[in-house]
C-alpha cells in the first residue's frame, strides 16, 4: 500500500512531489533524465496569451542559500502550448497542472478557459504573483478584492479546479488567501517568490537586467513555511507549498506546516534528479517518524492531538 | 548527460590565478564534441548554491579523463581551486552542442581566436581539427604576460599566435589586431571568449563560416529555465530565441544576436 | 584623510559601520574583545518602559543561509537602562542609537522622551517593526497611517533626530517609508527581520516556543537590497541599511543600493570581530574599486552618472 | 576568549556516531575550568551559519592540547565529524563558567552524574578533581551498549557506574536508579546531561551542593544575544534571568529553573 498517494481536487497524485512552474520547462528536458511518469505531477510554466520573449539578460543571480531570477515569464504562447508542448506530454501517466499568466484579466480568462480544456490538464495554478512583469501581474497578487474577482472570473470559465498561486510580497497572506477562497479557488500554491536583488561590485549596477527579481531556494524556506502555517489554519481548501525544498526532510516540514502536497523549484537547477530522488526517499523517512501514510503530517504542527488518534503505539 | 561524482587526477596552477583540473569520470564516453562544457557543483550543500558552467579543454578517451581549465574569480571558482587529488566533484555534463568540427575538411585552414577563458574549448579543438587533417592557427589573448597559458600546447598543434592587451608578451593590443594584419583567408574560424571579442570576431567576416562559443549566466545548464536566452539575429525583438546552454553554447556567426 | 567617515542627522561617524540591535546588547560582552571606540556607532538592544523577560525558549533556530529569533524584546527596561547601561558606555568615544519599542504609543513616546536626553545618545531608532511581540509593535510597522503618527509623536518629544526601522514583511515598503518621512523622520533604518519559521522533524512542532520568528542573516540580504533601492529612490532621508552584511563587499553593495550607512547584526554572532575587521578593510576596497570616499557609493546603482561626474578618470 | 583556527591532531570515533576532536591552540591556556565550553564554526561560508557549542572534556595544557567529544547528529556535528588531522577548525572559547572545582576539599565524595553527550566535560572534572584529592565515583548514563565511551578512562579515576536505558550494558535504566539504590552520601554533586535528567538529579537532593550544566540553543555563545535566557528558579515569572552561555552552563541546583 502507497504511503505517498494524495487526493486534491481534480488532481488523484500517485505521490505529493512535483516541480514547481518554471523550474521544469515543459518536461522535455528531464524527460532525458528520468521518466516522468514517477512525479505525481508537472506544473508547467506559466503560459500567457500571445508568445513572450521575456525580460533581457542576465536574468539570473546568484544570492546567498539562494537565487533570484526574472525570466519575465518567456513561454511560446497559448497556440503553441496547446499545439505542441501539452500534446507531448500526453505520452506521460502524469497530470499536469497549468501555470496560467497574463497582464489582464482577459488575458488568464483566455488562457484559462482554452487550456483547461486540454485533455492531460488536470487543474490550473493561476499566478497572480509573478514578481518579473511589469504590467499587472503581481498587482492581483497584492490586493485581496482583484485577487478574488480574478478568481471567480477564471473559475467560470475553467473547465478543472483551480488553484491560486500566493506572492509571499504582501503584508497579510492570509486575507488574500481568504478572499482567493472566497472566490472559488479549489487550492492555493505558495509561495511564488519574493522580490529581491543583486549589485554588480564593480559596475554598481543591478546584476539582473530588470533590476529586481524573484527570490527562491532554500533561503526562503522559512518563510514559505511561516506563510503556509499561517494560512493552512485559515482556510479549508488544500495547499501545495513550495519555497527552498531540497529534501525529503524539507517535504515532511512542509506538510507539518500544513501543505498537502508539495513542489520542488530551484533545486532542480542543481541536482535534475531531486524529484525522484524525494520521492524514493519518503517512504523510509516516514517509516522512521513513525507515520503509515504522509497524510497524517499535513498541519500536524497545529492541529489537535486528537486528530491524530489513531496514530502511533 | 551524467551526473556524476568525479575525482580529481590533478590540479595545477598554471598562469595567474588559472588552474588545469583533471578528472575522471564515466561521463568521459559521452563527450565528443570540442566547445561542450559541464556544470559543476563547486562545493556539497548551499554555499554557493548554483552551478558554475565550465568548458571541456581536453579529452582523453583511453583514461575517462577530461581537464578543466578555469580562472578564479568569485566564490565558486575559488572554493573549486581548493579541490585536491582524490577529492570526488560533482559534475552535470557533458552539456550544450560544442564546435562543429565536421564544417572543416582535411586540408582546409582553420583559425582559432580565443581570449581569456575562452581559450580553454579551443584546445580540444585543435586536437580534433588537426587529427582529421585541417590545418590550424591558433590566436589567443591575453591580458598580460601572467596570464597565458597553453601556448606551447597550442604550438605543437599549428602556428600559435598571442596578444596580450598590455603588451607584456606577444603581440600588444587584441586577437583582431593580429587577425587584421596577418589576413589568413581562412577557410573557417572557431572563436570563444568575451562577448566584444566575438562581435569584433563576426564583424571582421575573417571567413565564411564563422563559429562563435556564447557566455550567458546559467541556472539549470539543461535547457529548462530559460535563463541563458539571446534573440536571433534576424528577429531581434521578436518571440524566437535559442537558449546558449542547450542550443549552444556554440553557434555560427549571424544566428543569434550578441 | 578619512575615505570612511560619514555625517547623518544627530551622527558624526568616524566610518559607516555599526552593531544592530539587539545583535551587541550594550556593548559589554564585546567591549572584552575589541575597543569599541572604533566602531562608527553602537545600536543598542531595544529599550521598553518596563523590564521585559521575553519569551520562552528555545529562541533561535537555524536556517539555510540564516537564522531566526523570537528573544521578544528582553530587556532590563527604560529605568535601568538609564541609569546602568548607557552610563557605562560613556566611556567609549561612540555615539549610540537608542533602539526604542513598546506596545503602545504611550511606551514609544515615554522611552523617546527620557532616553533622547541620555548625553551619549545622539539618535533614536524607532522599532516599529519587531516581529516577536504579541501587542502592537508590528502594526505600527504595517499600516502607513500609524507609523506617521507615530512618528511624529516620537519627534515631537524627541531630542536627538530619529530615525525609524522598517518591517519588510509588507506589501508597499515606500509608502511605509513616505508616511515617516512626512512624519518627520531624520533618517530609516532597514530592514528589521522577515517572519520566517521552522518545524521540528521529531516533535513536528515549531522549532521556536514563540512558534514564528525573524529571519536574518545572508539569507534576506537580496530582499534588504532590494527595498533600499527602492526607498532610497523616493525618500530624502538618508538610510542606514541592515540584512545579511558579512563582509566589506556587503557594505559596498548596501551603499550601491542606497544607504548612507550599514548595520551588521547576525554576523556577530558567528564572528563576533566581524564589525572591526570590515572597517579595517573598506579603504583599500575602496581603492580597489576607483573610489576616493565611501559617499560616492550611496544609491549609485540608480543616481544619474552626472551626479557622479567628478569621480574616476 | 580567543577565535582561532585550532589545528586538529587527532579524530576518532570512539562510539556509534560519537567522536572524539583533539585540537591544538593557543586557546588552551585560557582554559582553566572543566565545563566550560568552545563555539565551534564546523565550515567556513554560510552552511551552516551558526557555531556549535560544545564542552571542552579534556584539557593538556602541555601540549596546548583540548579534547572535545560529540555526538553526529544534525548537518553541523556532520560536516564536523569530516575534519581531518592537519585541518584547521576556527573555534571561539573558552566560554562560560564551568564546574566549581574549588568547591569541593580534599578528601570529599564528588558524585558525577553525566548522561549521553552531557558525558564530556565530567572527564576534564574528574581529572582535577582526583587531582586534588577528591574521591570520584562516576555514573554514566547511556541509551545502549554502542554509545557507551570513555568507561575505562573514567574507572581509571573513580569507580564507574554505567547505565544505559535498554539494558544492554551496566545496569539497565536511567543514572538516577543507580543513584537511588547506591546511597553515596555524596558532598558535592556534578551533573550535565539532558534536561529530564538534570531534574531528576535536582529533585533527588542527592548532596547538598549540586552543580548542573544546562544546555540550551545558542546565537551568540558569549551573552550578548540573549538566546540562552533562563528564569531563576525563585522567580520563575519574573524579569530576572540568567545567560547559559555566559552566566552558565553550569548553575548550583536550585539557581535557575530547569
Ligand atoms: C558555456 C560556458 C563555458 C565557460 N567555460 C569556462 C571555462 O572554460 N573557464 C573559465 O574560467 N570560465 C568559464 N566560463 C565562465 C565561468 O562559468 C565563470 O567564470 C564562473 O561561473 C564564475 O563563477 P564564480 O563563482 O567564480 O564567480 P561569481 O561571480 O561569484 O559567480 C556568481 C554567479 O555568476 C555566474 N557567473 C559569473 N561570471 C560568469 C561568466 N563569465 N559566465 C557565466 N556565468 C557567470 C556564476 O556562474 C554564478 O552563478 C564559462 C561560462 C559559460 C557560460
Ligand atoms: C553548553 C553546551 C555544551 C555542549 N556540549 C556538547 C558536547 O560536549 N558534546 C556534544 O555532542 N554536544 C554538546 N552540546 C550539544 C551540541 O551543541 C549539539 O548537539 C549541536 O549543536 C547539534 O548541532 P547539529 O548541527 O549537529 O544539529 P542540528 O539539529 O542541525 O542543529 C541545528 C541548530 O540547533 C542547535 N542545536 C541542536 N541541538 C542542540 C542541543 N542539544 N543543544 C544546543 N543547541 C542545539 C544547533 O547548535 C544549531 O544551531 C552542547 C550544547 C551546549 C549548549
Ligand atoms: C527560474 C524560475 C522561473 C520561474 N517561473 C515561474 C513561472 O513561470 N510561474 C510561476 O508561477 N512560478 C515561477 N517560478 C516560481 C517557482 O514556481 C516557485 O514558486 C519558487 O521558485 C519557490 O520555489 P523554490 O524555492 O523551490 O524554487 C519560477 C522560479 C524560478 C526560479
Ligand atoms: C537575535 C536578534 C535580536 C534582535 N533584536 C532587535 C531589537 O531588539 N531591535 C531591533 O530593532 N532589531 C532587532 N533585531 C534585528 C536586527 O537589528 C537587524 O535588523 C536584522 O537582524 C537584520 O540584520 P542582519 O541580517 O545583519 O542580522 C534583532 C536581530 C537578531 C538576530
Ligand atoms: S541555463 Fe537554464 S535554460 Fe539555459
Ligand atoms: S547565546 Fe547569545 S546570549 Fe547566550
Amino acid at each position: 500500500m502507497s504511503m505517498l498517494n494524495i487526493d486534491l481536487p481534480g488532481l488523484s497524485l500517485k505521490n505529493p512531489v512535483m516541480p514547481a512552474s518554471g523550474c521544469f520547462g515543459f518536461g522535455k528536458e528531464f524527460s532525458n533524465l528520468f521518466n516522468l511518469d514517477i512525479l505525481g505531477a508537472i506544473m508547467v510554466k506559466a503560459t500567457t496569451p500571445e508568445p513572450r520573449f521575456g525580460n533581457p539578460t542576465p536574468r539570473v543571480a546568484e544570492t546567498p542559500g539562494g537565487m533570484l531570477n526574472a525570466i519575465g515569464l518567456q513561454n511560446p504562447g497559448l497556440k503553441k502550448v496547446l499545439s505542441e508542448e501539452l500534446p507531448w506530454l500526453k505520452r506521460f501517466d502524469v497530470p499536469i497542472i497549468a501555470n496560467v499568466a497574463g497582464s489582464t484579466e482577459e488575458d488568464y480568462v483566455q488562457v484559462a478557459k482554452e487550456i483547461s480544456h486540454a485533455p492531460n490538464v488536470h487543474a490550473l495554478e493561476l499566478n497572480i504573483s509573478c514578481p518579473n512583469v511589469k504590467t499587472g501581474g503581481i498587482a492581483f497578487g497584492t490586493d485581496p478584492e482583484m485577487a478574488k474577482s480574478l478568481t471567480q472570473k477564471v473559475k467560470a470559465v475553467s473547465s478543472v479546479p483551480v488553484y491560486v498561486k500566493l506572492s509571499p510580497n504582501v503584508t497579510d497572506i492570509v486575507s488574500i488567501a481568504k478572499a482567493v477562497e472566497a472566490g472559488g479557488a479549489d487550492g492555493l500554491t505558495m509561495i511564488n517568490t519574493l522580490l529581491g536583488m543583486r549589485l554588480d561590485l564593480q559596475t554598481a549596477k543591478p546584476i539582473l537586467a530588470n533590476r529586481t527579481g524573484g527570490l527562491s531556494g532554500a533561503a526562503v524556506k522559512p518563510v514559505a513555511l511561516r506563510m503556509i502555517y499561517e494560512v493552512s489554519q485559515q482556510v479549508s481548501i488544500p495547499i501545495i507549498g513550495m519555497g527552498g525544498i531540497q529534501s525529503a526532510e524539507d517535504v515532511i516540514e512542509f506538510f507539518y506546516a500544513g501543505a498537502s502536497a508539495v513542489a520542488v523549484g530551484t533545486q532542480n537547477f542543481v541536482d535534475p534528479f531531486v524529484c525522484p530522488s524525494i520521492i524514493e526517499e519518503l517512504p523510509a523517512l516516514l517509516a522512521k517518524l513513525g507515520y503509515s501514510h504522509i497524510s497524517e503530517c499535513t498541519g500536524r504542527s497545529w492541529k489537535k492531538v486528537e486528530q491524530f488518534a489513531h496514530h502511533r503505539a | 548527460m551524467l551526473k556524476e561524482h568525479c575525482s580529481v587526477v590533478s590540479h595545477t596552477c598554471i598562469a595567474d590565478s588559472v588552474y588545469e583540473l583533471v578528472l575522471e569520470g564515466e561521463m568521459t564516453k559521452q563527450m565528443q564534441q570540442p566547445g561542450q562544457f559541464v556544470h559543476v557543483k563547486v562545493s556539497d550543500g548551499l554555499d554557493p548554491v548554483l552551478r558554475r558552467p565550465i568548458s571541456i579543454a581536453n579529452i582523453n578517451q583511453e583514461k575517462s579523463q577530461f581537464t578543466l581549465i578555469y580562472r578564479k574569480q568569485g566564490r565558486g571558482t575559488s572554493l573549486l581551486a581548493e579541490k585536491k587529488p582524490g577529492d570526488q566533484v560533482d559534475i552535470l555534463g557533458p552539456l550544450g552542442n560544442g564546435f562543429p568540427v565536421a564544417e572543416a575538411g582535411k586540408g582546409n585552414l582553420a583559425v582559432l581566436v580565443g581570449g581569456g577563458i575562452g581559450v580553454p574549448p579551443l584546445y580540444e579543438l585543435a586536437k580534433q581539427l588537426v587529427s582529421k587533417g585541417v590545418t590550424v592557427i591558433n590566436i589567443l589573448g591575453f591580458q598580460t604576460q601572467g596570464s597565458v597559458f597553453y601556448e606551447s600546447k597550442f604550438a605543437e598543434l599549428g602556428q600559435t599566435y598571442v596578444a596580450t592587451v598590455d603588451g607584456t608578451h606577444g603581440t600588444e593590443g587584441f586577437v583582431t589586431s593580429v587577425l587584421n594584419n596577418e589576413k589568413f583567408h581562412a577557410d573557417i574560424v572557431y572563436s570563444c571568449g568575451p562577448t566584444p571579442m566575438l562581435r569584433a570576431v563576426e564583424e571582421g567576416e575573417f571567413a565564411k563560416k564563422v563559429y562563435l562559443s556564447l557566455e550567458e549566466r546559467m541556472g539549470c545548464g539543461i535547457g529548462a529555465c530559460f535563463a541563458c536566452v539571446c534573440h536571433l539575429k534576424d528577429d531581434p525583438e521578436g518571440y524566437s530565441y535559442k537558449k546558449v546552454c542547450s542550443d549552444g553554447p556554440v553557434f555560427r556567426a549571424g544566428e543569434v544576436a550578441i
